[in-house]
């Protein structure tokens, strides 16, 4: 179904919104009040230092010079050097990422996991108890700050119950899981509650349609309507307000990832912007901003496979 | 904003059948608990019994009782006047942050729908480019540039939220002017302007009417998350993110002073949904 | 032949936002083997929900009364596994909106071996020979390449065909078929009427056929069954009826359509319209558009009463009904 | 006139009582932290995640006694100022050597203080520009010449910016300039303290172990330090970090919010220390007179008394601090040495402030505008206290959040109208907080523009003044002058919450912040 010149459009496509965002953060950071220099060096350091730290990281030059430097070294894969913890950007980025990316994952896994089920029985059990008690479960859930959630399932689950560790990242791969898991539903909470709301009416529309109808009409088992021919039309909506809202998972993480101590990518970029650490910030923002394209272009395509009439 | 994930939803408009159960109770509910918001947003100190700043040494940390039916807060102001003062701000931050982001997505949505050709592949890789720029991050970097405070919170959220908007009306429009009674229009000799923003945009606003329902309910959050990372509403200014923020390190000492506006914005977001999904079912939209 | 299908009583509610409500009242007929009945009247008449009755193919709330009877075997109240055993193998169902009755995201080849899968034991390979031999039958040009492509691929009366295609997987006994042609032009309607009429004769397939359009069960059908309110006023064989509708409602209708041999003459309508599912009234349901209405019709409903051998109408007047309609010409 | 200070160092020893419960070796103690440090090189640091662990990394030649007020042998065992107190002769240790097993010799001394002492390549250069010249004339010997005597020198060497660095090993190190190489190093330091780094996950967790050649012995003759191992766990929000340490996967948690120490006292598994320390809070009120063009009502006198009457110290105290705090009795905090002061400064009188108002001319009232730091919880609550309370006499206080580099831009250019502060000291001597209030050619006394002559004249000669009981009688003039007219409203003093498990022994941190574990130990 996903014709090769549609996936290579959509590649390309990404380029230009790559080139989009590293300008515009480029900008932005130039923007920020308050010199790096003096971010970094604090209250008691003296002028001298903060003019020798200011022309060290260049900030002197003119800004066309600054950015086709940065440029050129970001091609080269040199994202500079961070002005905080004076190591490589390449490498701290590449050291926070694991963390928030399986965080991310974990909990759109989740989400999905919450949401179709529960959107399937709030939509067979339309206006009965059933739909109305997840659909008020939801709601609650999506006005919840993501700290407060956090800070109950802490609380409960990990301090109460000890059937979890109080937050932390851990060493291997698999306590890295085990770690995850409270922060993870803590951040699909509210993702589930949307692809939930937007499910359970797509199930509504595709059971009432003609060629579920049809599918009952030949006598399929209910399992084979139910998901071959209605769960299958439904979610191609679903899936398009997933990707839609990738960039809004990594903007939760940032707050997850405090409450939760993950040392993970949104935290640092927080830390960067108020240590004005512009060359972590920089890249940190083109490496994610490829990340979350990549990920709303394989959104596109599940949904392109999902749905025939997309990739012609 | 919640640096929370703060989900967004768009609805889509696909052409539906008219659904057996017509819920026009969603509608009413809704716009029972905005009147409800609106008289505490207007008129607070109506229904506060205290004076949300003043102080009182005495009374710090106290619990629920007869005289603060919602406790006092760490620097012993009574949490129940907080919780209605809240009102005024919120249902700012829910007006005032989604009201400019509206009507420009709407416009941009109308002439880039309407035009189609080049004009929509630029504002596709735009769209691209703002969502999948971390939200939160943006907001932030914005905030920190122009200082916290909430007229600088409109503007961080203004400059990132009129896409949603453009993006649905944008998708709308395709659909509408293809339909014959736009080239009606053209046969008549409307101009271009005339037949998008008269004829067609009205039959077009539907699902963004209905997404701005759930944007105002989501800029509450985001003013809370802000409120967390202490760039929301400034002090002593009294705004349901920055309560709950401050309630946090007495989570298990004093949980009341995070566990009332906790609810109030659980009930205003509440009202918000409601009132979207009334209106897609008035407007047959599928939400 | 034995008869194939026997309904009486039939009553069916559906839930309205008023509550259960009957959308089809009372109804009685029967069909024998390869035997072919139209069910007709105005939107809102019951005659869909009469024919998705059959099959329960209803929303999840609904209720059915009455008996209806495939081959000696009772349906109502039929477990729903049992239920679907039977449909698609021995009932088929098509509908009227080809565009949306096909699943748009999967292949046509697939949604016929699916029914193939549940009704036959035919292996992977038979199975989609087999789908071939359909679309061939229904007149699908190329049936091997077309196989693979998608319902938005095919044109209004491809799609119709190939629906057609995939109802008859399992060679049904009865094909039910709900205003299979209303969504088509007039030229590919009557393609699809000659192709159900030979379908109908090389499978010995009896047929219902649900349609506001009178020429549609002239044309196709044996016998027809008028329906008005969620009652049948008037039953009989299609040259009976259309020679001397009994009813005024039938009446009524035959007058609104152009007869093609007959000069010029003035169509007339029928004032007013059917009444909702709420507000039936004790009378007959007709009499407030029925130009030969008595007192009595108001008050007491007029039982469907046998006028000539296999011949009904529900009305007091059904007898004199011709002589009264000359006098009134 | 030669003065031994071993006879002192015997003294002070002496009053070290410590505990007398057997020590227990053994076990790795985790340790809490709010935020992670950045870069672990003594000379260029300026942050204190970075400066309050250093001390377990890298020793001094003199180390400061437990107090944190006195001195104690380090690296050197021995040192004597000559008759004329311009030359330091201190006497190395022997057999002292680098975690890496290299000897310790006055060559890598002389590298380490030279490199600190120079601008270019230490941050902290301003407190050592006393050293004329550093000699190594044998490897346990080192000279320090000085350009006049210095009375702080030797609090000077005890801190964490004179560390003893391995000068061979990091000259070696692959690097184009110096500070690469001090880069690259500092991934890997080679220290001369009781821990080296073993790990680093930034953000995350840093692992310490023991230095097996570190000379210093316990209570049981055997080398310290007691533990196998500390491991640091950055954790910034409070409440987990306080959960994680009541489910007991924490030995110790640092940075307790003052709201939750009542609770954690009355905790019966944990110890709720508060260790003394130099932290003061105050308000800078910028003098100058005119402020981006206008007239800075601050600039009255008058008023800055008026807003110092009208600040109920223990009002903030107790809803702030919830009473862990006290009012500060001197601009330096009571841990700094050579404070004086036994009241807390500007008693509550508002009616007082009032009058000063109106004899001033500001009845109508004035308004002032506050910088505070977005998102903290101490500084939103002081401001909001501090709005309240001048609002009684008539001054609108403005608050503005702002974040930390935009602050520190305004606070270093002298444009920021007033704003809260947090200072701690770095040297165990006054001499570095007197410089920064009130020696107006260092920072125009915390920028704000104050200028007293005669506080300059005497902060001059004591910089100069060898015999303690004449520089006592200096700083006491000092403080007082400053105390009575400063350009600050002075808030309160809080001590270091640190929580730690029961079966935590011996931790100690000093006023000046540092954490200490060479001496910490956990009972089974």
């Amino acid at each position: 179904m996903l014709s090769i010149g549609y996936v290579l459009k959509r590649l390309l496509q990404i380029i230009p919104t790559l080139v989009f965002i590293v300008v515009v953060t480029f900008l932005i950071v130039r923007l920020l009040p308050g010199d790096p220099a003096s971010a970094i060096l604090g209250d008691k350091a003296t002028d001298a230092e903060v003019a020798r730290l200011h022309a060290e990281m260049g900030l002197d030059r003119p800004l066309i010079v600054q950015f086709g430097n940065f440029a050129l070294r970001v091609v080269q894969g040199d994202l500079g050097t961070s002005t905080a913890v004076k190591l490589p950007v390449g490498r701290i980025v590449l050291d926070r990422l694991p963390a928030t990316l399986l965080l991310t994952v974990m909990a759109a896994f989740l989400a999905l996991l919450l949401a179709v089920p529960l959107a399937f029985v709030a939509a067979l059990r339309q206006g009965r108890l059933g739909d109305t008690v997840i659909q008020g479960c939801f709601q609650v859930g999506l006005s919840m700050p993501v700290f407060y959630v956090g800070l109950i399932l802490l609380t409960v689950f990990a301090a109460g119950l000890r059937w979890f560790p109080v937050g932390g990242y851990g060493d291997t791969y698999l306590l890295h899981l085990y770690h995850l898991f409270l922060p993870a539903l803590t951040l699909a909470l509210s993702l589930a509650a949307v692809l939930m709301r937007n499910l359970r009416t797509a199930i509504l529309d595709a059971l009432t349609a003609d060629y579920a109808d049809f599918a009952r009409a030949k006598g399929l088992p209910t399992r084979v309507v139910l998901f071959r021919h209605v769960l299958r039309n439904a979610l191609i909506s679903t899936v398009t307000l997933f990707g839609l809202n990738i960039g809004t998972l990594l903007g939760g993480a940032v707050i997850t990832e405090t409450v939760f101590a993950i040392p993970g990518a949104g935290r640092l970029m927080i830390d960067s912007i108020y240590a004005r650490d512009y060359p972590t910030i920089q890249g940190l923002t083109l490496v994610l901003a490829v990340l979350v394209s990549v990920a709303f272009l394989l959104t596109d395509l599940v949904q392109a496979s999902l749905d025939p009439r997309v990739a012609q | 904003m919640s640096a929370g994930a703060l989900p967004f939803e768009p609805a889509k408009a696909t052409p539906t059948r008219r659904r057996k159960l017509a819920l026009p109770g969603a509608l009413i509910a809704g716009l029972l608990i905005l009147a409800f918001s609106l008289t505490l947003a207007f008129f607070p100190s109506l229904f506060a019994p205290f004076d949300p700043l003043k102080f009182d040494y005495k009374a710090i940390l106290k619990p629920p009782s007869l005289a603060h039916p919602f406790g006092t807060d760490n620097f012993g102001r009574d949490m129940l006047s907080r919780t209605i003062h809240a009102y005024t701000l919120d249902m700012q931050i829910a007006f005032f942050a989604t009201i400019v982001p509206m009507l420009a997505g709407t416009a941009i949505g109308t002439i880039v729908g309407y035009y189609g050709g080049l004009l929509e592949t630029l504002f596709g890789r735009l769209v691209d480019g703002v969502i999948t720029f971390p939200f939160i991050v943006l907001v932030i970097a914005i905030v920190a540039v122009l200082g916290p405070g909430l007229a600088n919170m409109y503007v961080a959220i203004g400059l990132v939220g009129w896409v949603f908007y453009a993006r649905l009306v944008a998708g709308e429009m395709k659909v509408q002017k293809r339909l014959d009674y736009a080239d009606a229009g053209r046969v008549m000799g409307y101009g271009d302007m005339r037949i998008a923003f008269r004829h067609l945009l009205p039959n077009a606003v539907s699902p963004a009417l209905v997404y701005w329902m759930t944007d105002m309910a989501l800029c509450i959050l985001l003013g809370t998350s802000l409120g967390y990372l202490g760039l929301g509403a400034q002090p002593p200014a009294a705004e349901w993110g920055v309560l709950i923020a401050g309630g946090k390190n007495f989570f298990t000492t004093a949980w009341w002073i995070s566990i009332f506006p906790g609810i109030a914005i659980v009930l205003t977001g509440l009202g918000f949904s409601l009132l979207g999904n009334g209106l897609a079912e008035l407007m047959k939209v599928k939400r | 032949m034995s008869t194939l299908l026997s309904v009486s009583g039939l009553t069916t509610r559906l839930l309205t936002p008023a509550g259960l409500l009957a959308a089809v009242e009372d109804v009685d007929f029967t069909l024998d083997e390869r035997d072919s009945l139209g069910l007709v009247g105005e939107s809102g008449s019951g005659k869909s929900v009469t024919m998705r009755s059959l099959l329960r193919l209803l929303p999840q709330r609904a209720e059915v009364e009455g008996s209806v009877r495939w081959r000696g075997r009772e349906l109502v109240g039929l477990p729903e596994n049992a239920l679907r055993a039977l449909r698609g193998r021995e009932i088929a169902m098509i509908f009227q909106e080809p565009m949306s009755a096909l699943n748009p995201v999967l292949r046509i080849g697939l949604q016929i071996e699916e029914s193939l899968k549940v009704h036959t034991d035919l292996d992977r390979a038979g199975r989609r020979a087999r789908a071939v031999e359909l679309l061939a039958l229904t007149g699908i040009p190329t049936p091997e390449r077309r196989l693979d492509d998608f319902p938005h691929q095919f044109s209004g009366g491809m799609r119709q065909r190939a629906m057609i295609a995939i109802a008859l997987a399992a060679s049904p006994a009865l094909l039910l078929a709900d205003e299979p042609t209303t969504a088509l032009d007039v030229t590919i309607q009557d393609q699809i009427l000659h192709l159900l009429a030979r379908l109908r004769r090389e499978m010995g397939m009896a047929m219902i056929l649900v349609t506001h359009d009178l020429a549609v069960v002239a044309e196709s059908c044996e016998r027809v069954a008028v329906m008005y309110a969620g009652r049948i006023v008037e039953r009989g064989t299609v040259r009976q009826v259309f020679a001397a509708p009994r009813h005024p409602y039938t009446l009524g209708l035959l007058r609104s359509v152009p007869d093609g041999d007959r000069p010029r003459q003035k169509l007339r309508s029928i004032e007013g319209t059917p009444p909702g599912l709420g507000n039936r009234t004790r009378g007959c349901a007709f009499q407030p558009r029925c130009g030969f209405a008595t007192a009595q019709c108001a008050t007491d409903r007029p039982p469907l009463a046998d006028i000539a051998p296999g011949h009904a109408a529900a009305c007091w007047q059904a007898g004199r009904l011709t002589d009264l309609s000359r006098e009134a010409a | 006139m030669r003065y031994r200070w071993s006879a002192l160092i015997a003294l002070v020893a002496a009053m070290h009582v410590g505990t007398a419960a057997a020590v227990e070796r053994g076990g790795v103690m985790t340790f809490g932290r709010y935020a992670d440090s950045l870069f672990l090189d003594p000379a260029s640091t300026e942050v204190n995640v970075d400066i309050w662990i250093l001390s377990n990394l890298y020793d001094t030649l003199i180390l400061p006694s437990d107090d944190g007020k006195g001195l104690q042998p380090g690296l050197a065992t021995s040192w004597s100022f000559s008759g004329d107190n311009k030359t330091l002769t201190l006497k190395l240790r022997d057999g002292i050597k680098f975690s890496d097993g290299s000897p310790i010799t006055s060559a890598d001394a002389k590298w380490s203080l030279d490199r600190t002492r120079n601008p270019d390549t230490g941050a902290w250069a301003s407190l050592y520009e006393s050293i004329d010249s550093i000699a190594a004339p044998d490897p346990s010997t080192v000279v320090i010449n000085l350009k006049h005597p210095d009375p702080a020198l030797l609090p000077v060497l005890t801190a964490f910016a004179s560390a003893v660095m391995p000068s061979k090993l990091i000259e070696a190190t692959a690097g184009a300039t110096l500070a690469d190489k001090v880069k690259a190093f500092a991934e890997h330091p080679v220290g001369s303290g009781p821990f080296k780094l073993q790990s680093w996950k930034h953000d995350a967790e840093m692992k310490l172990v023991p230095n097996p050649y570190y000379w210093r012995m316990g209570e049981d003759g055997k080398p310290l330090p007691y533990l196998d191992g500390v491991t640091f766990e950055v954790i910034p929000d409070d409440a987990t970090r306080i959960l994680r340490l009541k489910s007991g996967e924490l030995d110790a948690s640092e940075f307790i919010p003052y709201a939750r120490v009542e609770e954690l006292k009355n905790d019966s598994s944990l110890n709720m220390e508060l260790f003394p320390s130099t932290r003061i809070e105050y308000v800078a009120l910028n003098v100058r007179p005119e402020l981006d063009g206008k007239p800075n009502p601050l600039a009255n006198p008058k008023l800055r008394e008026a807003l110092n009457y009208a600040t109920d110290k223990d009002a903030i105290v107790g809803i702030v601090t919830h009473g862990v705090g006290t009012p500060m009795t001197s601009f330096m905090s009571t841990a700094t040495p050579l404070h004086v002061g036994d009241k807390p400064l500007y008693p509550v009188d508002v009616d007082k402030a009032k009058q000063i108002m109106h004899e001033a001319g500001l009845d109508k009232g004035v308004k002032v505008t506050l910088m505070t730091l977005a998102g903290n919880e101490d500084e939103v609550g002081i401001a909001t206290a501090l709005q309240q309370m001048w609002k009684e006499i008539g001054v609108d206080l403005e608050i503005q959040q702002i974040d930390n580099a935009t602050r520190t831009a305004a606070y270093r250019a002298g444009t920021f109208p007033s704003r809260l502060s947090l200072w701690t000291d770095d040297i165990a001597d006054p001499s570095e907080i007197t410089s920064w209030a009130l020696y107006y050619p260092a920072v125009q006394s915390f920028h704000t523009g104050w200028k007293n002559d005669k506080a300059v004249e005497i902060f001059q000669a004591s910089q100069k003044e060898m015999d303690p009981a004449k520089r006592q009688e200096e700083y006491k003039q000092l403080q007082e002058i400053f105390n009575s007219e400063g350009p600050t409203v002075p808030l309160y003093e809080t001590p270091y919450p640190v929580a730690l498990a029961k079966r935590v022994q011996g931790f100690n941190q000093l006023p000046l912040g540092n954490n200490l574990f060479a001496q910490a130990w956990l009972k089974k």
